[in-house]
């Protein structure tokens, strides 16, 4: 159906375009293939896309192997660390991730330069709730302001042993962390708190805190809730919270679970609340910093089990974990590649409320693609040129 | 990349020298040969032209040029046309490039901070010229053409220096000039114990001892030398004697059969079995054992390589004075020196030189340097003291070791002085004067070519010329 | 017992404390004929002549008549007005931070220095008249980066600076007197990774930058002059994503002043300069990064106005004539140079007409050299401050 | 590190079962494509072993099986040489000797024949492991080649002595000054050593001739049978005075280097230690005999490894990053690519993660731009030359050694399996009896290992500290040194 709209489309639109690419395979978006396809870029739009020999008017022509759209993060790391999280406290919705960001960062090059052109920026997992994560393109200009595709998409948090470490019950002179939570009991206390004390900060004022307003926009749903959870207890720990606020009317959270390693240990929570998850990169077994077990068939597990799933780098950034790798290693694991294609474009833009803008190659969308020397997702492909909003901001093409 | 740069064959290389050889220069070719110095990096000559050059401290030329052929200056003096073919550059003054004593520029970040090197501790093998070559371009471009590099400043022996040029991507053979350029040592520094933050005071007695140990090395050098000069003469002697005896034996050989058959017959009547006699001769003297480190220890003590000591406290200085009073070969260089002023006249007169490092410190500074005073080199020197400038050995200050000059010209030093420390006097004390230091003939090519005088501040470097190659130019 | 001093600021109402000695009135008038005299701003008047009256600079000119009993002082070298060190810590001998709060809008530099302190005889010797009073270093030590780990060089600090994040209001000093030329000569703010807390809010910038944001949504003291613009602001930052911040915070609430502790800030001058600020640059020290000299001179290119640090004691006073020398060395024009240490520099305190060039009307705060000022090998022979010998031999 | 421990258990018996179907005197492997590295592909290809050595290749219906073969008919595989690990530290327990010259030590007392290494190895298609002592040394042990499975190092070995490692960067402790200075003192002493020991024979000689001259005697003296000394550098006159035996044990092993029996794999961290390493070989004899085991920063010495023209062994990591000091800006390098451009023959080492083995750092190296023929060479022929195998490995050939691997599509391909390992005519893997495979794929924990995050608090504190435990397998990234 797609196919044919982009058909319809005139080969001659492409005169005039200010680039036009063209590829043996044009993945315009997962399951839409156009052999022999053509995209043509008009400023920081995509013109045209169609089948068939480059028609440039003109305008020089690139060649390579294969096009996707450019690949989405749902969870890159690309921020200061601990200097981007306000440990004063522990619940933080009101604070920004955004503000700490450094656009000069080496890591939105590496990113950009792996095919990853949008990028999901969350606080890392200090807080039990770390504030407003952040949709960005990775290039461009030299301003987190002007690169932000969304500053309020989600407000993150964690639950594990991350959010407690460093805090300590009150003995001899307190200190700025001589708080809780000091367990994992204690990080799932504060969640219930931190919501049930801004639903009733409407009505009981000294309940409130800041951030609590941002807390109830989250409860009705404005904001995505996005959970870092490594292993299958605290995934339990995030889906039983969704369920209860539920349960007690307090609202409806629409959780993300972020590094859900151990998903595949129980899919049939996530199913039972339809919770979409963002998977961390795949390693030898135990990955991350709870060791979780990671299993290789995990996204085609829970595909099949109907969840969405999106992967992610989570931050690793060398030139064998990149998030194309991950969408292959997810092959691997028996995800088939149109779903490994969705896992990194279409699925996370619409987790992000980003896709009316990035995830496929259409006609009106930013001009955001992934130039390929084959077949993509292999390890023997190689990522030749990335186009971000109609510019070919990586260019490694032989010429 | 590293592209390595085109070479000419040894042959024409030759060839080419001779056409401008004084005998002088063929004499010392071979030597520059050895470390490969004379290989030129790009064929042709190169002319430099400027209002003023100084050829050597107080020794200058107005309206002259200096003629470069494969890396060497093959002539200097007024009037002299600019060869067929040559390259020119050209600009108001024209002198010496400037050679730090004291740095550390392009050695690998582990050997500096090494505790367990000793005095055959090769710095040549801590020279890592695939990193900091911007360094090196920097130091280039502000006139350091060249600077001795020590390992080990942790440790209380730093081994054998060397004296690198300069510039980027030069090959190893033409950015070493000598791989020997003295053995460093230190004393009564309070650093090491407490990393990054400042260091605690080194405890008095072992401030002593640091002396001592270092007074011990000496000896120790000087000692395993008389050894093996002794053990010669032993040893030829008990070979003259063992040989004479040898000689004596052979003859009385037949005798000696005779009278062991007769004694055997006896024995056997005797019914005794026979016993041979006891041979004694004079032992073989022992061989001293073999030692790297007392070897470079001896060269040392016998004047051959000079020992540079950082050293700062009055007690200190007065205390290695006395300990090595008694090696009249001892070739002593003092680094840092801060409260060498009341021994001023004994250094003096001891021809001692001492590199001072005029470096603006704070209130923030090591215990050892509490009396720092930029005024000391002014004052040394005019106590009569051999005084050089050294950037004190943080790599990328070698590249502000003239303004830090400057500092001592406005604290007192002669600027006649500065300069000279910063070119010839550098050059004799490290034993490179027959390469470096001066703009003679036959020296290498490493000079600059300035705006104004140098080592007044706001003069610019418009070119250096680095082993013969244009590696500054007012564009870069 | 700093912070003894502060809270004492704190509680002082708006009576003054501190003794301010009005500008000296000399006895009579002085006249200095110079070979050079370095106006400012770049120019020069050969043999030119100098008239002091009351503490100020009455004439300046070639062919200048001397009043008869004038005491004349000739001097065949060069003159220039004082130095201007743009952050100095002189004679506040750490008084000058209270580490119990972030936030210190009231408190004053003024309070925290001691005018007789011999730290300013030394400033006197390197030529230096006025230093701004400024919140001084108290960060965790941290490597420097082309160091190796663990390895210590002898006399160097290997502090970043820090500050509280609102350090209170810095003041200009003259050298010798100690007089007050401006007691709140600019308001003091830190987007410095070294102004977050480990144990203590904010710890990050997102806190930080809320915080602050806060403040200036209703000021009120200090931080109300600062938004108001009648107070400048020193916007205090290391690496270029915090001078990144606090550009963009100072264009947000319409604060005017200056950038400071960037060496690279010179990389954002375009940023800057359409944010109408300035640069004060990081003080000198041997070996400091090329790049960050380099950084001064596209300053001076996208002519943003600038004057630099000293940190004294810290550093030494010649560190200051030091950093402007270096800077010419990397391509920064030499008049520009001697301009950031007097007249620019005054100009970005808001004291142009007061201070920083030999014009008629100014104070009187010369300087005369043994050869070109800029040049490190010439060492002033005199430094006047308010028409008053502050240092100098027999003239 | 509880983790291995406790999960040996069921590869113990995995492996038993393995074995056990094997030692067929004749096998023979039917497959759809058999990649041969030695000429063209072969299309329904036939693979017959006996004795350990493969006696026939080639079509179906050019290769006749012997009647009482094994065979292993799988017409939709892809038959593979194996890959060829031409370096590694691991599959040890304690990977790093610590003092200055330890030639004399083994790192067969060192293999652990269950450590996972060798399982995963072996899962990821890799059949020969040339296993040195680590880095972090002057003058390490003598490796030896082994191939991924059995039970006892015997059972492994494939090439005893493979080499000797040494290291031109620094061993901890030690600066580039000081480990060059220990590096040539090693075999200055060894010199020296050498000269007193035939000295003292001389002067015992002269000695007893005197005495038996004072006698009278007729001196029955017939001289000790040494053995001359072949060094190719320096040589040590009159060595055949002393007799076999009677030299040091600790200082025989750097004679035999000095005399080039013993290959020599020196370790090289940053370009500038490729000087070093050069010179102290060439100066000692055994530059003909040493492979250099690169750091990825060693591309920058490309040209002096180059002349030195001897092969390498080149860093897990492929792409060297670096930033520029003047302008901040990252800089990528492929490090292959260099080393290709510069005509040295050189071969890869995987990744820590075994996920990314050599299949994976051949397929990269396709990636960028590297012909596949080069890139498979890298992990096979060239490798097993490199360990002077080259007659025996790397490819499927009569007279060569019966390794067969078996994948499930493309061997560089992400989504290929290795299904069956053949080694030495016994089939030794089968995918589908893999009960980690399945963990790891699937996430079936295998019997006797505590459920995930129970282990997860240890694993994560032994994944911190892993830093010194480097010899240890972990999942935790990390370098090898």
């Amino acid at each position: 159906m797609i196919v044919l709209a982009l058909l319809a489309l005139a080969a001659p639109a492409q005169r005039g375009a200010d680039l036009v690419v063209h590829a043996d395979r044009l993945y315009a978006a997962p399951g839409t293939v156009i052999e022999d396809g053509v995209v043509a870029l008009a400023g920081e739009k995509i013109a045209t896309i169609a089948r068939g020999a480059p028609d440039s008017g003109g305008s020089d022509v690139i060649h390579v192997a294969a096009i996707t759209a450019g690949m989405i993060d749902a969870s890159g790391r690309v921020t200061p660390g601990q200097l981007a999280v306000e440990q004063s406290r522990e619940v933080t919705p009101n604070v920004a991730v955004a503000v700490g960001l450094d656009v000069y960062d080496v890591g939105w090059a590496r990113h950009l330069e792996s095919g990853v052109t949008t990028v999901f920026v969350a606080p890392d997992s200090y807080n039990v709730i770390g504030g407003f994560g952040i949709v960005l393109k990775t290039g461009g200009p030299e301003s987190i302001e002007a690169r932000t595709l969304r500053a309020d998409a989600a407000v993150c948090g964690a639950i594990g042993g991350r959010p407690s470490s460093g805090n300590s019950p009150a003995s001899g002179t307190p200190r700025m962390k001589s708080r809780r939570p000091t367990t994992r009991m204690g990080v799932e206390w504060e969640w219930r708190k931190a919501f049930y004390d801004a639903e009733a900060s409407e009505r009981v004022p000294e309940r409130a805190f800041p951030g609590s307003d941002v807390l109830r926009a989250v409860l009705r749903g404005e904001h995505a809730l996005v959970v870092e959870a490594w292993t299958t207890q605290d995934i339990r720990t995030a889906v039983f919270l969704k369920e209860e606020m539920e349960r007690e009317g307090l609202g409806d959270l629409r959780l993300v679970i972020d590094a859900g390693a151990e998903a595949w240990k129980e899919p049939q929570l996530l199913v039972r609340t339809g919770t979409p998850v963002v998977l961390p990169p795949f390693g030898d077994g135990r990955v991350g910093p709870e060791r979780a077990f990671h299993a290789w068939n995990t996204a085609k597990l829970l595909r099949d089990a109907g969840l969405d799933v999106a992967l992610s780098s989570h931050g690793a950034e060398s030139p064998a974990t990149t998030l194309g790798m991950q969408a292959g290693y997810a092959m691997r694991g028996g995800l088939s590649f149109d779903e490994a294609l969705a896992a990194v474009t279409t699925t996370p833009a619409r987790l992000l409320g980003v896709a009316d803008r990035v995830g496929t190659v259409e006609a009106g969308k930013d001009a955001d693609l992934v130039l390929w020397s084959g077949t993509p997702f292999e390890p023997s492909s190689r990522v030749l040129g990335v186009v971000l909003d109609g510019e070919l901001v990586v260019d490694e093409l032989p010429d | 990349m590293h592209l390595a740069l085109p070479r000419l064959s040894a042959g024409v290389l030759a060839a080419a020298a001779l056409a401008w050889a004084s005998p002088e220069l063929l004499a010392r070719g071979t030597r520059a040969h050895a470390n490969g110095a004379q290989e030129a990096p790009e064929g042709g000559a190169l002319f430099v032209r400027a209002a003023k050059v100084i050829v050597r401290p107080g020794e200058v030329l107005a309206d002259a040029g200096i003629i470069v052929q494969d890396g060497v200056i093959v002539a200097v003096g007024a009037g002299l046309e600019r060869p067929a073919g040559a390259r020119e550059i050209a600009g108001e003054v024209v002198c010496a490039g400037f050679l730090d004593p004291w740095s550390t520029l392009g050695l690998d970040r582990g050997a500096l901070r090494d505790e367990r090197t000793s005095p055959a501790s090769p710095t040549a093998d801590a020279l890592d010229l695939y990193g900091d070559d911007h360094l090196r371009l920097d130091a280039a471009r502000a006139g350091v053409t060249s600077a001795r590099l020590q390992a080990g400043e942790k440790s209380s022996v730093g081994g054998l220096g060397v004296v690198v040029r300069n510039a980027p991507d030069l090959e190893r053979e033409r950015a070493l000039v000598v791989e020997d350029a003295g053995v460093a040592a230190s004393v009564g520094l309070s650093v090491g114990q407490s990393r990054g933050r400042g260091p605690s005071v080194k405890d008095v007695f072992d401030r002593v001892k640091d002396v001592e140990k270092l007074g011990d090395l000496i000896e120790a050098g000087r000692k395993y030398h008389e050894d093996w000069v002794e053990y010669g003469y032993e040893i030829a002697e008990w070979e003259k004697a063992i040989a004479e005896k040898e000689a004596e034996l052979e003859k009385d050989f037949k005798k000696a059969q005779k009278a062991r058959e007769k004694e055997v017959e006896d024995a056997k009547e005797k019914g005794k079995e026979h016993k041979e006699k006891k041979y004694k001769e004079d032992k073989r003297p022992k061989k001293p054992k073999l030692d790297e480190d007392k070897e470079v220890m001896a060269r040392v003590a016998r004047g051959e390589l000079p020992l540079l000591v950082e050293v700062h406290r009055a007690a200190e200085i007065r205390h290695l004075l006395e300990l090595t009073a008694h090696f009249d070969q001892l070739r002593l260089v003092l680094c840092g020196a801060t409260e060498a002023l009341p021994l001023a006249e004994e250094l003096a007169e001891r021809d001692v030189a001492v590199i001072v490092w005029p470096s603006p410190l704070g209130t923030d500074r090591a215990d050892h340097l509490r009396k720092h005073d930029l005024a000391l080199a002014g004052r040394l020197a005019a106590a009569g003291v051999g005084v050089l400038l050294g950037s004190g050995g943080e790599s990328a200050a070698t590249r502000d070791l003239p303004l830090l000059a400057g500092l001592a010209i406005g604290h007192g030093l002669d600027r006649e002085a500065a300069f000279a420390a910063l070119t010839e006097g550098a050059a004799r004390a490290l034993d490179v004067a027959d390469r470096l230091g001066t703009l003679e003939r036959g020296k290498d090519a490493d000079l600059l070519v300035l705006d104004g005088e140098p080592l007044v501040s706001t003069t610019r470097v418009r070119y250096a010329v680095v082993a013969g190659e244009v590696v500054v130019t007012p564009d870069n | 017992m700093l912070a003894n001093t502060l809270l004492f600021a704190l509680a002082s109402t708006g009576t003054d404390p501190v003794a301010l000695p009005s500008p000296v009135r000399a006895e009579g008038e002085l006249a200095i004929r110079a070979a050079v005299v370095h106006v400012g701003d770049g120019k020069r008047i050969a043999d030119g002549t100098v008239l002091v009256r009351a503490g100020r600079i009455a004439a300046v000119g070639a062919g200048i008549a001397v009043p008869d009993g004038a005491a004349v002082i000739e001097h065949d070298g060069h003159l220039s007005a004082g130095l201007i060190a743009m952050r100095d810590y002189s004679g506040s001998a750490g008084e000058g931070a209270d580490s119990t709060r972030p936030v210190l809008p009231a408190a004053e530099l003024a309070y925290a220095y001691d005018p007789e302190h011999p730290d300013f005889e030394r400033l006197a010797r390197a030529g230096i008249t006025s230093v701004v009073i400024a919140p001084p270093f108290s960060a965790p030590p941290v490597q420097m980066p082309e160091l190796p780990e663990g390895f210590f060089f002898p006399g160097f600090s290997f502090e970043t600076p820090s500050a509280p994040l609102v350090g209170g209001s810095t003041a200009l000093v003259k050298v010798g007197s100690g007089r007050l030329v401006q007691r709140r000569a600019q308001l003091h703010l830190s987007f410095s990774e070294s102004a977050l807390g480990q144990d203590a809010a904010p710890t990050s910038y997102p806190g930080a930058l809320a915080l602050l944001d806060e403040l200036f949504a209703n000021p009120s003291g200090a931080l109300a002059d600062a938004k108001s613009g009648r107070l400048a602001v020193v916007l205090y930052a290391g690496s270029n994503q915090e001078v990144q911040r606090a550009v963009a915070f100072a264009q947000r609430h319409g604060l005017k002043g200056a950038i400071a502790g960037a060496p690279r800030a010179g990389e954002l001058a375009k940023a800057i300069q359409a944010a109408g600020l300035g640069v004060i640059c990081a003080p000198f020290s041997p070996g400091i990064e090329t790049r960050a000299l380099r950084a001064v001179a596209e300053l001076a290119e996208a002519g943003v106005p600038f004057g630099f640090a000293l940190d004294a004691p810290e550093r030494d006073p010649e560190s200051l004539r030091l950093g402007a020398a270096a800077c010419v060395r990397e391509g920064l024009d030499p008049d520009v140079a001697w301009a950031a240490l007097t007249s620019s520099a005054a100009s970005l305190l808001g004291a142009a007409a007061e201070i920083g060039s030999v014009a008629a009307g100014r104070q009187a705060d010369l300087v005369l050299w043994s050869g070109p000022p800029l040049d490190l090998g010439s060492t002033p022979v005199a430094v006047y401050v308010d028409g008053q010998k502050i240092h100098g031999g027999a003239q | 590190m509880s983790i291995q421990r406790t999960a040996a258990f069921p590869l113990l018996a995995g492996l038993a079962l393995f074995s056990s179907a094997a030692a067929a005197e004749k096998y023979a492997v039917k497959a759809g494509t058999i990649v041969t590295r030695a000429g063209d592909d072969v299309t329904n290809g036939v693979i017959v072993i006996e004795g350990g050595k493969i006696t026939a290749i080639g079509s179906a219906d050019d290769v006749q099986i012997p009647w009482d073969a094994e065979v292993l008919d799988v017409p939709d595989l892809v038959a593979f040489p194996g890959f060829v690990e031409a370096h590694s530290n691991r599959g040890m327990d304690r990977a790093n000797e610590n003092i200055d010259v330890a030639a004399f030590l083994d790192i067969r007392d060192s293999i652990d024949p269950v450590n996972f290494y060798f399982e995963d190895s072996l899962r990821w298609g890799v059949t020969t492991i040339n296993v040195q002592q680590g880095n972090n040394c002057v003058i390490g042990g003598q490796g030896m080649v082994v191939r991924p499975v059995a039970m006892t190092v015997e059972e492994m070995l494939v090439k005893p002595g493979a080499g000797v490692k040494m290291s031109a960067s620094p061993k901890s402790g030690n600066s580039r000054a000081t480990q060059a200075q220990a590096l040539r003192r090693a075999f200055s002493d060894l010199r020296a050593y050498l000269e007193d020991l035939v000295e003292e024979k001389r002067q015992g000689f002269d000695y007893a001739r005197r005495e038996a001259l004072y006698q009278g005697r007729d001196l029955e003296g017939e001289r000790a049978k040494g053995r001359a000394m072949g060094g190719g550098a320096w040589k040590v006159e009159g060595l055949e005075l002393v007799p076999r035996g009677e030299i040091d044990e600790k200082q025989e092993p750097l004679l035999d280097i000095v005399e080039g029996r013993v290959p020599v794999f020196f370790y090289c961290e940053a370009p500038m230690d490729v000087r070093i390493a050069v010179e102290v070989a060439r100066d000692n004899g055994f530059l003909a005999n040493t492979v250099l085991v690169l750091g990825a920063s060693c591309w920058k010495a490309a040209d002096e490894v180059a002349a030195a023209g001897r092969p390498v062994v080149l860093d897990s990591n492929l792409v060297h990053r670096e930033r520029d000091p003047v302008t901040g800006e990252e800089q990528e390098t492929f490090v292959p690519g260099v080393f290709q451009g510069k005509g040295v023959k050189f071969a890869l080492q995987s990744a820590n993660q075994s996920s990314e083995s050599l299949w994976f750092q051949a397929a990269m190296c396709v990636g960028y731009g590297m012909s596949r023929e080069d890139a498979l060479a890298a992990v096979t022929t060239s490798a097993a030359e490199i360990l002077g195998l080259g007659d025996r490995v790397g490819s499927l050939e009569v007279g060569h050694d019966g390794d067969v691997v078996l994948f499930s599509g493309d061997p560089l391909s992400v989504t290929s399996f290795v299904e069956y390992v053949v080694l030495g005519g016994d089939l030794v893997y089968e995918r589908a009896k893999d009960v980690r495979a399945k963990h790891l794929l699937e996430g079936l924990e295998p019997p006797n290992t505590a459920p995930a995050s129970a282990e997860g608090e240890a694993a994560g504190e032994a994944g911190e500290e892993g830093a010194e435990k480097k010899d240890e397998e972990d999942d935790t990234e990390g370098d090898q040194r």
